[in-house]
Parts: C-alpha cells; structure tokens; sequence
C-alpha cells in the first residue's frame, strides 16, 4: 500500500512518496522518507520489499556519489536511469533479486530538461511525463491522463498532484500518513510540506 | 644461477627512477611522429607513415589512426603490437560505459581509464611497460572537443596542441611558437602539415607517408571521425605549399 | 653479485628495503606539496610545473577530493597517484554504505597508508611512487587533522607539513614559523612555506582550502597572486622596518 | 498468463521489392495497466540493418543493449558493418547462450544484405531461427497478425504500397489484441533511405 507518484512540469519533475512504513497492517513509523538524492540534479523514490528497497537505493546512491567525485562531473539523470537498470537486470538474473520498484525524477544539467523514469522490479525501464506505483497506479493515472500535459506549469503540476493525493485519501482504505513531496527543480531539489489534514469525503 | 628474470615487473633505481618506463619513452621517440591540434570546430590528427617497403601491401585501413568510439579517435606512436592491445582496451571500455550509461564514454574518462591500465604494467601488470604514446581526438557534451596526450608511464594531460614520436620536442617548439586559439580546423591543418614537412626526416611531404582525419560535429550535431583521402590529402598539400617536389633535395 | 635491491622489495643484509628508499627517491623528485592545520581552515599547497602554454589545465589538477569532506595532495609519481586515489575514494563511499557515517580522516589515511604497505611485500609489485598529504575536519568532532603517508606505508599526523621537492627546507620554515592560525591567515602560512622553494607568483602554485562545513575551494589564481602580492609587501615593510631604526639613530 | 505476454507487445517485418519495413505497437504494459504509451520496441543496428524485441521489456532492453555492444565492437574492429544474416547468427548465438535461463524475448531481424536484398527473420527464445521470404510476426497479437498478413501480402510490393501494408496489418492487429496497441511505429527501408513514422490507432 505504498503510493510513489511522479509528475514531470515544463521546468521540475515532482516526486511523491507516502510516509508510513508499513509491516502487514500494522504501521511501524509515520516520517518514512521513500527518497533518496542521487546528485544535486537527480532523486529516486523507492517501494518494494523492505530490506531491498534501502539497501539497493544505498548501493546507488554510493555509486553515484563516486562518479561524481571520480569524474568531476554528475551524470545526468538519464544515464543514471540506464545505471540504475543494469544494475537491477544484473540483479534480476542472480540468485537473489532486489524486489524493488523505482521512480528517478531529475533535470538534465545540460539541456535543462526535465525528466522521469518509471523502473519496475523487473528493471523495465521507460522515460514517461508521468508516473505511479503500487495502488496509485490504479487511482491516480486516470487523473494524470486528463489533466496533465508536458508544458503545465510547477504550481499547475502540484494542482495536479493536490487531486491525486485527494483522490488517494478518498479510496484507499487505509491511512498512508501524508506525503513526502520533493522537487527537481532548476536550481536544485527542495522538500514542500504537503498538507493533507484537510478532511476529504468520500464520495 | 637461478637468475630469475620472470615474476620481474618494472622497478625504481637508486635515485627513483624508472628506468623501464623511461627506456620505453625512448623507443617512441625513433616511431613515426603525429601531431594533434585542437581548433575551435573540431580537432586534427596528422601522422607520418613510415613506408618500410614498396612490396608491403598497403592496406585500405589506416596504420596509425584508430577510431576508439563514434566520438573518440586516436593517432599512435611506438610499438604497434602493443598499441593494438591497448586500442582493443580502451574500445571495450568505452563499449562497457556505453553499455552501463546508454551514453557515450567521456572523452577524459576514457583516456584516464586506459592510462590506468598503462599504469598497472608499470606498477604490477607485465614485465614491462606499454611502448606506447597517444593522442586522443574527442568531443562530449560536458567540454567539447578535447586534445589528450598519454605515454608509457600512464601520464596524461589535456592540449591544444601536441606532438608525440620523432622529432616532438621540435615539432612541439613550432606549435608552441605558431598556435593561436580559435582557429579553424583548416588552419590547424595547415599548421599540422607544416610542422610535420619541417620535424620529418624524410625531405618530400607526400600522401603515401601521411595519414590525416578529423574529429567534428556534422551539421545534424552528431560527431563524425573522417580520414583524409589521398586524393584530397595530395590537394590540401599542394594547396598549403607545403608538397617539396623531391628534386629540391 | 648479489642484487638485494633488484628482487622486488626485500631486506638486504644490512636491512634496507631498497626499492621503499629508492620510491622515496621519486617522492623527493616530485612537486613541493604542503600542507597546514589551522583551527577552523585546513589548508593544501603544490607547486605546480608551470603549465606549457599548448596544455589545458583543468587536467592537472593536483589536490583532489576523496570525498565531501576530504581532500588530497600527493608528490610523486602522478600515474601511480591517480591509481591510488581512485582506491580510496571507492573506500570512501564503500565505508559509507557498510555503516552509513562518512569516514574519518584517520581511517582513511590507514587504508590508504595500508595499501601502500601491501606494496611494498607483496610478491611482483613495486611500491607507489607517492607520499600523500591528507587533510579534512572529523565528520563526529569536526577536530581539523592533517595526515601524511609515505611509500613505505607510515602514516603520522601533524600540524603542518611538507612533502616532495625541498620539503626538507619549507619544514623548517614551518618548524620555525608555525602558529596555531586559523582563516586567512592559514592560508598565507601555507602560501608563505611554499614560496620558500617556489618561483612567486599564482601560476607556480595551487592551493586548496577546506573550511569547516563548507568543504573544499581551491583558489583561483588571481586570489593567490592577491595574497602573494601581500606576503611580499609584509616582507618588504619588515625589512624596511629592520633597516630604518638604525638610519634615525 | 506466460512471461511472454506480460508486458504486451507487437512486432512485424515485411519484404518488399528491393526494401523491407519493419513496425511494432508502442504499448508498454504491466498485464492490463498502461505505463508507457511511446515504448521504443525496434532499434536501429545500421542503416540497413533493423531488429526488433517482443516479449518481457527488461529483457529485451538488456538483449538490445549487449547486441549494440558486441555490434559495436565488430564494427570498430572489421571496419564494416554486420551483415543481416551475421548478425541473426549473433543473435542467435546471445539467446542460446542462457539456454536454460533464457532472455524471455522473441526477435524480429530486419535488414539489407549484400546487393541490398532484403532478408528478414524471427526466432524464438533460445535462438532456433526462421527465416521468411515474405513476413514475420512476433508478439502478443502474432495470431492476429499472422492472419492480417496473410491476407494483405503480395509480392514485390514498392515502398509505399508496403508501408500502407504493414501499416494495416499492424493497426487491425493491435486492435483485437489488449495487450498491445496505442498506435504504431513504422520503418521503411530501401537502400538509399529510412522513413520512420508513427501511427496513430485506437489510442486505449
């Protein structure tokens, strides 16, 4: 029940995740961070099985890291997209897979172009204007269909993401704890409180 | 007398030198010479072929300039046996970024990549060094066209205008003295064969002793590696006056 | 004969490890490298060759980050360096993931010191060429250290430091001048300890300032000449200083 | 439901006189929901060269991405490029080499051989080629596309009569098939040119 949502704008990539950790029912923390920044330019939402999901992130994360201070250069998000894909299609055909679903949100330091990546476990790879994992897929996706459009501005993309999130706190019947929302944008990635005590009816 | 000249790897001398790696640089400075220069659209690599016999076939392909990727080409000097192992090297390893990144190598990393592996057969690799210099012609999105020298010790460094094989250090002089920033990739020609009709033992510059190609961005913004042919190399040596008719001698 | 020295790194009868001592050697031949500890500035110095003006100097750099918090200054062999650093900064991130901290400065400097001692026993391989100088703030008790390492594998810290080309004679001078400094004024002790052995000016050195939480800066050339410029003003005034009293009386 | 068919996926090649085309769906599915809708299936080898990957996406983008390396490598060192039937050996060879741990990815190989002759070819998983004279179909709408061609195909047809084919055979296809679709894109070969298009269908 772990929601990780995507949303390219004409000049950021907004990434989502929601904040409880989950154990079967129960509710173990309610400030998980499903995120991990890559380089100044690139973050990676994660969701799948617990273990996997950190520890893969962090063997990324590192790697990244180690580029960047090797080469005296960050990569760009897409050649991290294709890092983050071998490395999930070497571990796919090993005697113990990652089980891990992944959405990389960045902006190319470069052309300046934003971009997302939807990654399953499988480690199939497709750069899409938006994207969704777990149940939001099932919610969210038909909102994204209508209402998004690649040259939408940062503020109408989180107009955007305020009817996903409301959408997601009609149906799912259980409480993900608020959002984690954070912005590749121009100048950098920032974090935006993300307010959802506002009481939504069901319909 | 169990002298064992196996297991023997390149080591320092008294005063810190290492004599394997310096006595390899010296083997590079009898090879056919090349010259790269860095213009402002792009990056030229003239070499001199050394011509050992009028019965060798002369094959269709060039002999000392190898193109390493779509955006990376080299001109080599030294041992050619080993220069073939390493160019096989730094192909494949470009191939593995390409494989791991979906994007071209840069063109640094891959120079540096390459000199790590000259490096080992300094250190622990082999018996002896590589004897081999290089030139690296290149363009990437991060700097643009790039001009890289390396030598046996796994040195490199980044230039405008370098020269590698005989006669370098005068070569070098001239190109010192006559480069200017900004030029054209025909100028940077011009210059390449000017040095090479000056720094060449040979007395007539002619296009069976010479090879030139050029690393530049075509029109559609993809990097193109061209070799000269020798109709066109002939043209462009009468055209700079540089073609000493023999009978000058 | 025999050749104790030849057999790769082992004791001779008086107990030398010669090919340790003749690395050594090569570390003498190498660029002047210093370093200084202030108390919330740790800075690094090189000399650097002056570069031919046909080179690119965004390649030779020669301070360099291991990671956010750690930087790097070596004399020696630079191949071997680059060699040597890319191992550590693997270390780096490798210590990272396993127990998620960032390294300390001491840790680092052991793995580093570490593998320098690995060659200089195992069979087949010579030593590195190198001695580092290693500097950074600890990330739990943000303490500045400065370390250093030498091809045998020692590693010792110390308040201020030099390595490489004359370092003999700028550790005097620091043994001489040094003050528990910190800001600027760590700067110009590390400029004024270079300048002993060094020709003046920007383009002859390069320095590196890493201050606590900002992490590292290296200098650019017209800031170095600036405090360069002011070193020898305070020279010229303490010297007008010393010769003026006795004019009046 | 097999592996095969758990992205969805479309792929055909047809001869024509001195050419070939080669097109897919552009759906990348996981079973019935849609993630992307502009999935790149056919790659480029060369300019006369085509290959096209249906079945599991991971593997086939892992498939893509060794053949460009070892394609890559041959063409640095021969100086040349691959002929097609060369390169439906290495194919070939890549798949029954994990034999019994296969990629999940059957080919469709499309491309100009010596005096431009057009040569197309499928195989399936562990790499047992089968070759055609005339058309090849892979994918999760292959029933449906068999049928398609077998009723539209004429021999000899020139570039543009063969891009309206395939063009066709590959819409009326997709449509009886819910696993693949969201329109097309299509390549048309002929020694001196590529013309790339992309079609639009039933976009659902």
């Amino acid at each position: 029940m772990e929601v990780l949502l995507g949303i390219t704008t004409s000049t950021s990539t907004i990434v989502v995740a929601s904040k409880a950790a989950m154990r079967g029912a129960t509710i173990l923390k309610t400030s998980d961070d499903k995120t991990i920044i890559l380089n100044p330019h690139t973050l990676m939402a994660f969701s799948g099985e617990a273990g996997d999901t950190l520890n893969f992130s962090e063997y990324i994360a590192a790697n990244t890291a180690l580029y960047s201070m090797r080469n005296d250069a960050h990569l760009s998000p897409s050649a991290t997209a294709s890092f983050i894909r071998e490395e999930l299609a070497r571990s796919l055909r090993s005697r113990k897979p990652y089980n891990v679903n992944l959405l990389l949100g960045g902006v190319d330091p470069i052309s300046k172009e934003p971009g997302l990546w939807w990654l399953d476990y499988l480690a199939s790879s497709a750069r899409v204007p938006y994207a969704a994992h777990g149940y939001a897929q099932y919610y969210c996706l038909s909102i994204l269909d209508k209402h998004h459009h690649p040259s939408i501005s940062e503020d109408r993309g989180l107009e955007i993401l305020r009817m996903c999130t409301d959408e997601l706190q009609r149906r799912l019947p259980i409480d993900f704890k608020g959002m984690t929302v954070k912005i590749v944008g121009q100048e950098g990635i920032r974090e935006i409180p993300w307010d959802m005590s506002r009481p939504i009816m069901a319909a | 007398m169990s002298r064992r000249y196996d297991s023997r790897t390149t080591i320092f001398s008294p005063e810190g030198r290492l004599y394997q790696v310096e006595y390899a640089m010296e083997a590079i400075g009898n090879a056919g010479s090349a010259i790269g220069i860095l213009a402002k659209d792009g990056v030229v690599l003239v070499g001199e072929k050394k011509v050992t016999s009028k019965l060798l076939q002369t094959s269709t392909s060039t002999e000392k300039m190898y193109k390493i990727d779509d955006h990376v080409a080299c001109a080599v000097a030294g041992i050619m046996s080993d220069a073939n192992i390493l160019i096989n090297t730094a192909r494949v390893q470009a191939q593995r970024y390409t494989f791991a990144y979906q994007e071209p190598m840069p063109v640094e990393q891959l120079v540096q990549s390459l000199c790590d592996t000259k490096q080992g057969y300094t250190q622990y690799g082999g018996l002896r060094p590589f004897g081999v210099s290089f030139l690296f012609a290149g363009w990437d999105k991060n700097y643009g066209f790039q001009l890289y020298m390396s030598d046996p010790s796994g040195n490199y460094g980044g230039w405008k205008a370098a020269a590698i094989g005989a006669n370098n250090q005068a070569a070098q002089s001239i190109l010192k003295q006559d480069y200017k920033d900004e030029i054209s990739r025909e100028e940077a020609i011009q210059l390449a064969l000017k040095v090479l009709s000056k720094t060449m033992d040979s007395t007539s510059l002619t296009s069976d002793k010479l090879e030139l190609a050029e690393v530049f961005l075509m029109p559609s913004g993809n990097v193109k590696y061209q070799v000269c042919s020798a109709d066109s190399l002939n043209k462009l040596l009468a055209k700079f006056g540089v073609a000493q008719p023999s009978t000058e001698a | 004969m025999a050749r104790y020295d030849r057999a790769i790194t082992v004791f001779s009868p008086d107990g030398h490890l010669f090919q340790v001592e003749y690395a050594l050697e090569a570390v003498r031949k190498g660029n002047a490298a210093v370093g200084v500890r202030g108390t919330d500035t740790i800075v690094l110095g090189v000399e650097k060759k002056s570069t031919a003006k046909l080179q690119d100097s965004r390649s030779v750099r020669k301070i360099v980050n291991l990671d956010q918090h750690i930087a790097l200054a070596c004399a020696g062999l630079k191949a071997d360096a680059r060699v040597l650093i890319n191992r550590a900064r693997i270390e780096c991130q490798s210590h990272r993931l396993t127990v998620e901290d960032p390294v300390t400065v001491e840790y680092i400097t052991r793995y580093i010191a570490g593998l320098q001692q690995k060659y200089t026993q195992s069979g087949g391989v010579r030593p590195f060429g190198l001695s580092t100088l290693i500097i950074g703030f600890d990330p739990y008790t943000g303490a500045p250290s400065l370390y250093q390492t030498d091809p045998s594998g020692t590693f010792s810290a110390w308040k201020a430091n030099a390595t490489g080309r004359n370092s003999n004679s700028i550790r005097e001078f620091l043994e001489k001048n040094y003050k528990e400094t910190s800001g600027q004024e760590t700067v110009k002790l590390a400029i004024r300890a270079l300048l002993e052995v060094v020709e003046s000016g920007g383009k002859n050195i390069e320095i590196a300032v890493m201050t606590r939480g900002d992490g590292l800066r290296q200098l650019e050339e017209a800031e170095i000449d600036a405090i360069v410029a002011e070193i020898e003003a305070e020279k010229a005034a303490a010297e007008a200083a010393k010769k003026a009293p006795p004019k009046e009386t | 439901m097999s592996i095969f068919e758990y992205n969805g996926s479309a792929l055909i090649a047809m001869v024509g006189k001195n050419c070939f085309a080669i097109a897919s769906d552009r759906r990348l599915g996981v079973q019935l929901q849609t993630i992307a809708t502009d999935f790149q299936r056919i790659y480029k080898v060369h300019d006369k060269l085509f290959l096209g990957l249906s079945g599991l996406a991971t593997d086939a983008q892992t498939l893509y991405q060794r053949l460009v390396f070892k394609h890559k490598l041959y063409q640095l060192r021969e100086e040349r490029d691959m002929k097609p039937e060369t390169f439906a050996s290495l194919v070939s060879a890549l798949l029954y080499e994990k034999r019994f741990g296969p990629y999940f990815c059957q080919p469709v190989i499309a491309g100009l051989g010596d005096e431009d002759k057009p040569f197309i070819c499928t195989m399936d998983s562990i790499g047992a080629k089968e070759l055609a004279k005339d058309f090849v179909v892979a994918g999760t709408a292959s029933e449906s596309l068999y049928g398609a061609c077998e009723s539209m195909f004429k021999p000899d047809m020139e570039s543009e009569e063969l891009f309206e084919t395939v063009s066709q055979a590959l819409l009326s296809s997709v449509d009886r098939d819910c696993l693949s679709g969201w329109g097309g894109h299509v390549y048309v070969v002929t020694p001196t040119e590529i013309r790339e298009r992309i079609l639009k269908g039933r976009m659902d």
